[in-house]
C-alpha cells in the first residue's frame, strides 16, 4: 500500500480556482479532460444505487488504462471496466452484480488467474480512507478490522490512544484522482443535490483531486441559492457539470427510476453462456457500439425507462 | 427440501435464525436468509424490532412480496425513518446502538471467525469470493453478533482461509487482546443446531440440536470438534405458521432457495 | 482535564432501550427526569440560532446545581445559567453575547473572580470532541490548535500518523450527559428533523448519554416515513420528545423566526445598568417568575412573535 | 473620525483590509471589519471572491443593509449555495479548500500570533474576552491568514498573553516543528500599516505606511521593533469611491464605529 502524502494532496486542492463559474460541458469533455491512464478513480453511489454509469460507458468508449477504482460496493460496472482491459485494480469492499446472481464470473476470472488485483477492505473501511481525505488528515481511527486478515493484508498501523490507553487502527486516507458522482441534480457550479440515500458521495468528493457531477438535471444559481440546505456537495470540490437524464441506469436514482433488473437480466445470461467473452460481447452491442449513452438509452427503449419510473413509485408507496 | 419433505434446508435456517432474533432490538442484517429471518421473527415473536441496513437504512418496512436484492436500493429502502450517509450507520454500530446482527459466510471456524473473501491464497485465489462488504464492520463492533449458515463440513472448517470478519480470533482473550473491546459473536445459528462460545477458551459449542437429528451427525458435518454443552437442548422442527409465514414473506422464493 | 472512557461511555448507550417507542412528554418531564445537579449538557444550535431556550428556561425554574455546559458558541443563555448560579463550568470555543453587543459583563464577572471555569477550545476542537464521542473512537486527529496555547492548557496529546510521519493533534472524545436540541420537527419516537443549517446538532446528540429534543412541532410516523432523507438525527438517541412552538426565542429558526433583536436588547440594557443583578432581576421577571415557557412568549406578546416572522421572510427573500 | 474627519480609523481599516483581498479566491471571514472589507472587496476589484462563514455558510449574498450580527444568522446565511455542517466548512479548510481568512484580536506579537481568549492569567484573568471560535482554526489550516487589526501600542505587543490563533509562533522553523504543516500568516492590515513576515526569521516585516505617517509614528504604536522593508512602500488613502461604497454597505454604522 502507498504511504500517505497529506501535503502533496492537499497542494493540489489549494492550487484549484475556487471561484464561482460556469463548469457545464459534455460527458465526453469532461472524461477525457479529468481522466487519464493509471488514474485512481472513484465512482459515487452503491452497488446498483446511483452508479454513475453514463460516465462508465464513456470511459469504456474511451478506451482508458491500467485505471484502478474506487468504491464501497461494487459488481455490474466492475465487471464492464475489467472484460474492457481498463481495470488493474479494484479497491472495494465487496465486489458481485448482486443477490439474485451470485458472484461475478469476470471479476473471478480476472482475479483468480491475477490479470487483475482485488485490495479489499471493510465498508467502513472504504468509507474512513474517504472521510480521512475530507477531512483534510492522514489517517483516522477505528476499531474496525482489527485482528482480522484486512488488517494484515493491507498492512494496517495502530496507535494507541493517548487519554484511554485503547489500541486504535488507523485507516489512511485515500486520494482519488478523480471521482464520478451522479447526483439528482446540479447547478452550473458544481453544487450537488442528491435525494434519498447518499451513501460516500460527499466524503468522496472531497477525498477527490477533481470532480466529474453527472446529474438527471442542471439547474440554474436561482435554484440553488433558495435550497442550500439540501447542497451535499460543494460547487468547489466539481470541475465539470453534466446533465445526463438516466445517467444511472440500469442501476436506481431515488425517487425517479428503479433498477433495471431485466437488462442486468440480459447482462448476466450473456455472462452465464460465455464468461467474459459474453461480457465483451455486451460491452460492443450495448457501449462501444454506439457513440453516446443515450444513444445507449434510445437501444433500450422509452417503454422501459418509463417502466421503471412507474416501477419505483410503485415500490415506495 | 429436506428429508421430511417438508420445507427446504434454507427455510429451517431461516426459521431457526428468525427464533435467535430479540424483540424491541436494533438489529443489523443483510440480504438473504438474515432478511427473512427478522421479517419472520418480526412477524411473530419481535414485533418491535428496528431493522438496519447498512445502504444507510434505519426502521424501513419493507412491502410483502417486494423483498430488496441489496442492502441499498428502493426495497430496502421503502418507509425508513432515517436514510443516513453509510458511515454514519457504522458510526451508530461502533458508538454502540446497533443490539443484534446476523451474518452468513462461506467458512466459519472454531472461534466464531468467518471468511466470505477468497477461498485458497488471498493473492492468488481458488474461488475470489464478494468480500466483506459490512460484514467485518459488523463482526467487530456490533454488541452481538449470530452467524448464520448452513451446516455443512465445508464451511465449518478448522481454520478459515481468511479471516474477513474476526469471531473469537484465536481463543481466550485474543479477541479482546487484537484490540477488539466493543461487541462478541453471541450464537452461530445452522439447520442443524444451535451454539454460543465457551466461556473460557471462546471454543464453538453446541447448545441445541434439531429434534430427530443426534450430536454425532452434527459433528461429522464440522471439520472440527467443538464443545458440547453439559445439556444439549432439543429444537423443534419449523411450526406450520413460522413456515407459513415465512413462505408468505418470500412468495416468489428469491430467497427461499 | 478528565481522560475519556471509551468503555464506560459505549456501555450506557448499550443499554439503551432502543425499540420504537413514543417518548413524547412535557418540559418539564422532561428536564427533571434527564438533567440532574453536575451533569455535563450539551445544548445545540449556535450561538443565537436555534438555541434551546425553553428547556434552558426549564433548567432554570428547576434550580439545577453544578451544571458543566458544552457548546460551541455560547453567549445569553450562559449569562441566565451563570448569574441563577447553575453553573460551574463552560466548555465552548468562545462566548459573548454577540457582535452588537460587546463583551459578556457576567461571563467576566464570574470567571475573572474564579467563581466559574472557562475551558476554551477551538470551534472544531468542540465539534471535533463530539465528532469523536458520535463515532464510538476516544480521539480523532486535526492540524487546529496544535502549537496554540489551547492545545497546552488543555493538556492535548499528539501522535504520529503511521503512514505519513506527520504528527497529529489528537482530540479526546466529549461524552455530554445529556444534550438538548431545538429542531424543526421531530416525530413521536424522536427522529428530528433540522432546516437551514444544522450547526453540530447530529454530533451532539450522538455523543451525548441523553437527548432531550424540543421541536417547533411533533410530527406524526407517517411523516417521517415519506421524509427519511431528511432526518439528522435517529429516534434511538433521542429520550423526550417535546413541541415546544418558538422554542428557540429570543434566538431565530430557521424558515420561521428571526432573532428577537429588540428583546435581546432589553436584557442586555439590565446588564449594562446593574451587572449581574440585572441579569438575575431579567430572570426572576421573564423565567423564575412564569410557570412555563409559554407564559413567557405570552408575557413578550404575540405580535412580536409575529414580527420575527415576517422579518425572517424579509431577510431571506 | 481622522485627524482629517474624512473618515473614522475602522473605516481605513475596512478599506485597508479590502485591498488585501484577491479575486476569484475562496475567503473566511467573521462579523464586523473582515466582513465589511470583504463586501467591500467584492464591489470594487474583487467581485468573484466567495465568501465563507463558519456557522456553516458557502457563497452567500448579503442583503445590503441587512448585515449579520454574527456568522451563523439568517442574515450572513441568504441565499447562500450551501449550508453545511460547522465541522465541514472547518473540514473544508483543513482539506486546502480555503484561500483566505481575515482574523482580527485583542493582542497580535512579532510573530503574528493572536490573542482573543484573556489578559492576564489564563486561571485568573484580568480580562476574560470571548475566545478563539474558529479564530484559532482558521489560523492553524487556513492557506493564508490575513489579520486585521487597529493599530495600537496595546494591541501590538512583545508576547501575547495566550497564543489563542497561532502565527509563527517562536519564529524561525518553529511554526512547522508544531505540526502545523498547512497554511501560513500572509499579511498583518492595520490602519497605519501593512506588514508581513520576515522570510527566515518570520518577524513581522513593516512593507508599506499610510501617506502622510512616518515610520517613527508606525513603530512608536507597537510594543515590538518589527523588520523595516528595504522598501517601504505608501499606501494611498481611502478615495472617495472606496469609502461611498463602504458607507452603503453598512449605513446604519453597526460595524463602522
Amino acid at each position: 500500500m502507498t504511504l500517505v502524502d497529506v501535503k502533496l494532496n492537499r497542494r493540489k486542492i489549494e492550487e484549484k480556482d475556487k471561484s464561482l463559474r460556469p463548469k457545464v460541458m459534455t460527458l465526453k469533455e469532461a472524461v477525457s479532460r479529468f481522466v487519464f491512464d493509471g488514474a485512481v478513480v472513484a465512482l459515487g453511489g452503491c452497488l446498483y444505487s446511483r452508479t454513475p454509469m453514463a460516465a462508465v460507458h464513456e470511459v469504456l468508449r474511451q478506451g482508458f488504462k491500467n485505471l484502478t477504482l474506487v468504491r464501497n460496493l461494487a459488481g455490474y460496472e466492475v465487471d464492464l471496466l475489467l472484460a474492457s482491459g481498463c481495470l488493474k485494480k479494484l479497491v472495494a469492499s465487496w465486489c458481485a452484480p448482486g443477490y439474485a446472481w451470485g458472484m461475478s464470473k469476470v471479476l473471478r476470472h480476472y482475479v483468480e488467474n491475477r490479470l487483475a488485483e482485488f485490495e479489499e477492505w471493510s465498508h467502513l473501511g472504504i468509507g474512513l480512507r474517504l472521510t480521512a481525505a475530507a477531512m483534510g488528515i492522514p489517517s483516522i481511527p477505528t476499531f474496525s478490522m482489527l485482528g482480522s486478515d484486512i488488517e494484515k493484508n493491507n498492512g494496517l498501523k495502530h496507535v494507541e490512544c493517548p487519554y484511554s490507553g485503547v489500541k486504535m487502527l488507523m485507516v489512511p486516507a485515500l486520494y482519488p484522482d478523480v471521482a464520478v458522482i451522479h447526483g439528482s441534480r446540479v447547478d452550473v457550479y458544481g453544487n450537488i443535490q442528491i435525494d434519498g440515500y447518499v451513501h460516500m458521495d460527499r466524503e468522496m468528493a472531497l477525498a477527490a483531486g477533481r470532480v466529474i457531477a453527472t446529474a438527471e438535471e442542471v439547474v440554474n444559481e436561482e435554484f440553488t441559492r433558495h435550497s442550500g440546505d439540501r447542497t451535499l456537495i460543494p460547487y468547489f470540490c466539481v470541475d465539470a457539470v453534466v446533465e445526463q437524464p438516466f445517467g444511472a441506469y440500469p442501476s436506481e436514482c431515488w425517487n425517479l427510476y428503479d433498477t433495471d433488473f431485466s437488462h442486468m437480466n440480459l447482462y448476466q445470461k450473456k455472462v452465464e453462456e460465455k464468461g467474459v467473452e459474453g461480457a465483451r460481447e455486451y460491452i460492443q452491442e450495448y457501449i462501444t457500439g454506439v457513440d453516446s449513452f443515450t444513444q445507449f438509452l434510445e437501444k433500450t427503449g422509452l417503454e422501459k425507462l418509463f417502466k421503471n419510473r412507474r416501477s419505483f413509485r410503485d415500490v415506495i408507496e | 427440501m429436506s428429508s421430511s419433505n417438508q420445507y427446504s434446508r434454507s427455510e429451517l435456517l431461516a426459521v431457526l435464525t428468525a427464533r435467535a432474533i430479540e424483540d424491541r432490538k436494533t438489529l443489523f442484517v443483510g440480504v438473504g436468509i438474515p432478511m427473512l429471518a427478522a421479517a419472520l421473527a418480526q412477524r411473530l415473536h419481535a414485533p418491535n424490532i428496528v431493522i438496519v441496513f447498512e445502504g444507510g437504512i434505519i426502521a424501513p418496512q419493507i412491502k410483502p412480496s417486494y423483498l430488496p436484492l441489496s442492502t441499498n436500493e428502493v426495497r430496502a429502502a421503502r418507509r425508513a425513518l432515517v436514510l443516513p450517509p453509510i458511515c454514519d450507520v457504522f458510526f451508530y454500530q461502533q458508538r454502540g446502538y446497533i443490539d443484534f446482527a446476523i451474518i452468513g459466510g462461506a467458512q466459519v471456524d472454531m472461534y466464531g471467525n468467518v471468511n466470505t473473501s477468497v477461498i485458497g491464497e488471498y493473492s492468488s485465489p481458488k474461488v475470489r469470493l464478494p468480500g466483506s462488504g459490512g460484514a467485518n464492520d459488523i463482526a467487530s463492533t456490533c454488541s452481538n453478533i449470530i452467524i448464520s449458515t448452513l451446516h455443512e463440513r465445508r464451511r465449518f472448517v478448522k481454520k478459515v482461509d481468511f479471516i474477513t470478519s474476526p469471531g473469537y480470533l484465536s481463543g481466550n482473550r485474543s479477541r479482546e487482546q487484537a484490540g477488539l473491546i466493543f461487541g462478541k459473536p453471541f450464537k452461530v445459528v445452522t439447520d442443524m443446531a444451535v451454539m454460543s462460545f465457551d466461556d473460557e477458551t471462546k471454543t464453538m459449542k453446541v447448545d441445541a440440536v434439531l429434534r430427530g437429528l443426534n450430536i454425532e451427525t452434527v459433528l461429522s458435518n464440522m471439520d472440527f470438534r467443538p464443545v458440547i454443552s453439559k445439556d444439549v437442548e432439543t429444537i423443534e422442527p419449523p411450526t406450520e405458521e413460522e413456515l407459513m409465514l415465512l413462505r408468505q414473506i418470500d412468495p416468489d422464493r428469491l430467497m427461499l432457495k
